[in-house]
């Protein structure tokens, strides 16, 4: 099972674009994916969830851990996601509370 | 106890068989009777995390028994077991998230599996011993309604 | 003997599953190694005439006893498996078609399902007593070129 | 699962399309939409194999049932077939000699 992880940068932030499905088999993938990016320097991330199939609690679980390590390094993490049924998982969790979630990438890097 | 068990899946002790146990259920609940496709997702959703905490709980003790997912088909829903050998747990006693809004919140990267599962479906059941788990979930064939105000629980 | 069963999958004598059968073999080879795809086609056609026989093989003698599919993963080759528990067959004594030039080949609409998976498979091997009957085929993972000049066979 | 079944005329002719996997299954109401059409008069029958993602020796059987059937009643049925994989099951068991295959429904229909 393949997961797409690209990387762009964009107004100052570092976007990071999910493919395919996120579960505990491919979580850690993303996980170092994250963990490289912020040891590369990068601050203010953005996960772009849009073409994300599947995500299960090992993803939220990354996702937490992300958001925690930018947060101790004055960062920020947030994500890109308009699907209901990822949408879901975040609310069912009260993720929804914890992350600021952006309609488009464009959204999410405009900065406040 | 499972009624008329249609369909049986043994699943070696790797994570990567996940995927595979989602295909199966979503083709079967689709393919078997008019579903709401939201619910195929929520099942898929809660048959990933039973399966992946069964698999953890073989890894735990080192077996490599094969886990087992049954499908049957009742009047009015579908009933999903997934049944593991591992070492039982006490769903009583699993510890509390804090509320959303603490700060500690992000020093909880686990824990969430089972109140998905138990969010997601429309019943739940686990029955757990040191002979291992048995997690039983019952969908409605008919969409219901259902609120996903469950901020609480966690 | 089977090696090393990585999964197994027992269906009902019911011939709506032969297609989940496909999804599932189909999947599990796509996702566990390099396989040229035509391969994959190959296995999901062979599948599914060895599970077509078990179901009407147990439908004949009425009994609803499940039937196994077993996979399983060695360095070159899958190994795919089916039992079932109907009273067998000879497979030597299968009858012949006639030629394709033959205008009686028209009365034959069966009997294609056998040649077809001698066809595809790299090997299979029927094992067959009048407590069941057990097919066991093996596709190598290298793609391997096969010539499909089988006229004579059938 | 769905099994497509299209009938257009075209040219004197009654093109059947098929669409979806044709298994031991599904077969059965090919067969009885075949059986239909002839009993409603058809003679020169066409069925078009083009969208068909599966097709197996039950499949197959009620293609040379319904071509013997045809035959038997001063009529035929063609095939209309490009995919590989398919043609492949035709090749195997010789009955690309029994049936006319034709690579569109324009050929197929053209007469002869
Ligand atoms: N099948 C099981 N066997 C043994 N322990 C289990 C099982 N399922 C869940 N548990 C226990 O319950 C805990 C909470 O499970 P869950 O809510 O799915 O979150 P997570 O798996 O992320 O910890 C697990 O960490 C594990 O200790
Ligand atoms: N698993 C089985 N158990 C009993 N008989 C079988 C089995 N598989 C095949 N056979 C016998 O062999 C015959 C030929 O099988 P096959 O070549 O698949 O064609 P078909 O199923 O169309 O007749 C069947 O009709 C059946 O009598």
């Amino acid at each position: 099972m393949d997961l797409g992880l690209d990387v762009i940068e964009q107004n100052g932030y570092t976007v990071l674009s999910v493919k395919g499905e996120v579960d505990v088999y491919t979580a850690p993938r993303l996980r170092e994916r994250l963990v490289e990016l912020v040891s590369e320097g990068a601050r203010k991330i953005v996960v772009d969830l849009e073409q994300v199939e599947f995500l299960d609690s090992t993803g939220l679980g990354v996702l937490v851990g992300g958001l925690k390590r930018l947060r101790s390094n004055d960062g920020d993490l947030s994500l890109v996601c308009t699907q209901t049924r990822i949408l879901k998982v975040f609310e069912i969790t009260g993720l929804t509370k914890v992350f600021s979630i952006y309609n488009s990438i464009e959204d999410a890097t405009n900065g406040e | 106890m499972l009624g008329n068990t249609n369909v049986q899946l043994d699943i070696p002790i790797q994570m990567e068989y996940v995927s595979l146990v989602r295909i199966l259920i979503s083709d079967l609940a689709q393919s078997r009777r008019e579903i709401d496709p939201q619910k195929v997702n929520d099942l898929k959703l809660a048959i990933s995390e039973a399966c992946t905490n069964a698999i953890e709980a073989h890894k735990a003790i080192h077996s490599d028994q094969k886990i087992k997912i049954a499908w049957s088909e009742q009047p009015d829903h579908f009933e999903v077991s997934i049944r593991d050998f591992g070492k039982g747990f006490d769903i009583e006693a699993l510890p509390k998230h804090p509320p959303v809004t603490d700060p500690e919140r992000l020093n909880f990267e686990r824990g969430l599996g089972i109140p998905l599962i138990k969010a997601l479906m429309d019943e739940v059941s686990f029955n757990s011993s040191s002979e291992g788990t048995f997690v039983k979930m019952i969908v409605f064939c008919q969409p219901l309604e259902k609120k996903l105000d469950f901020d609480s629980e966690l």
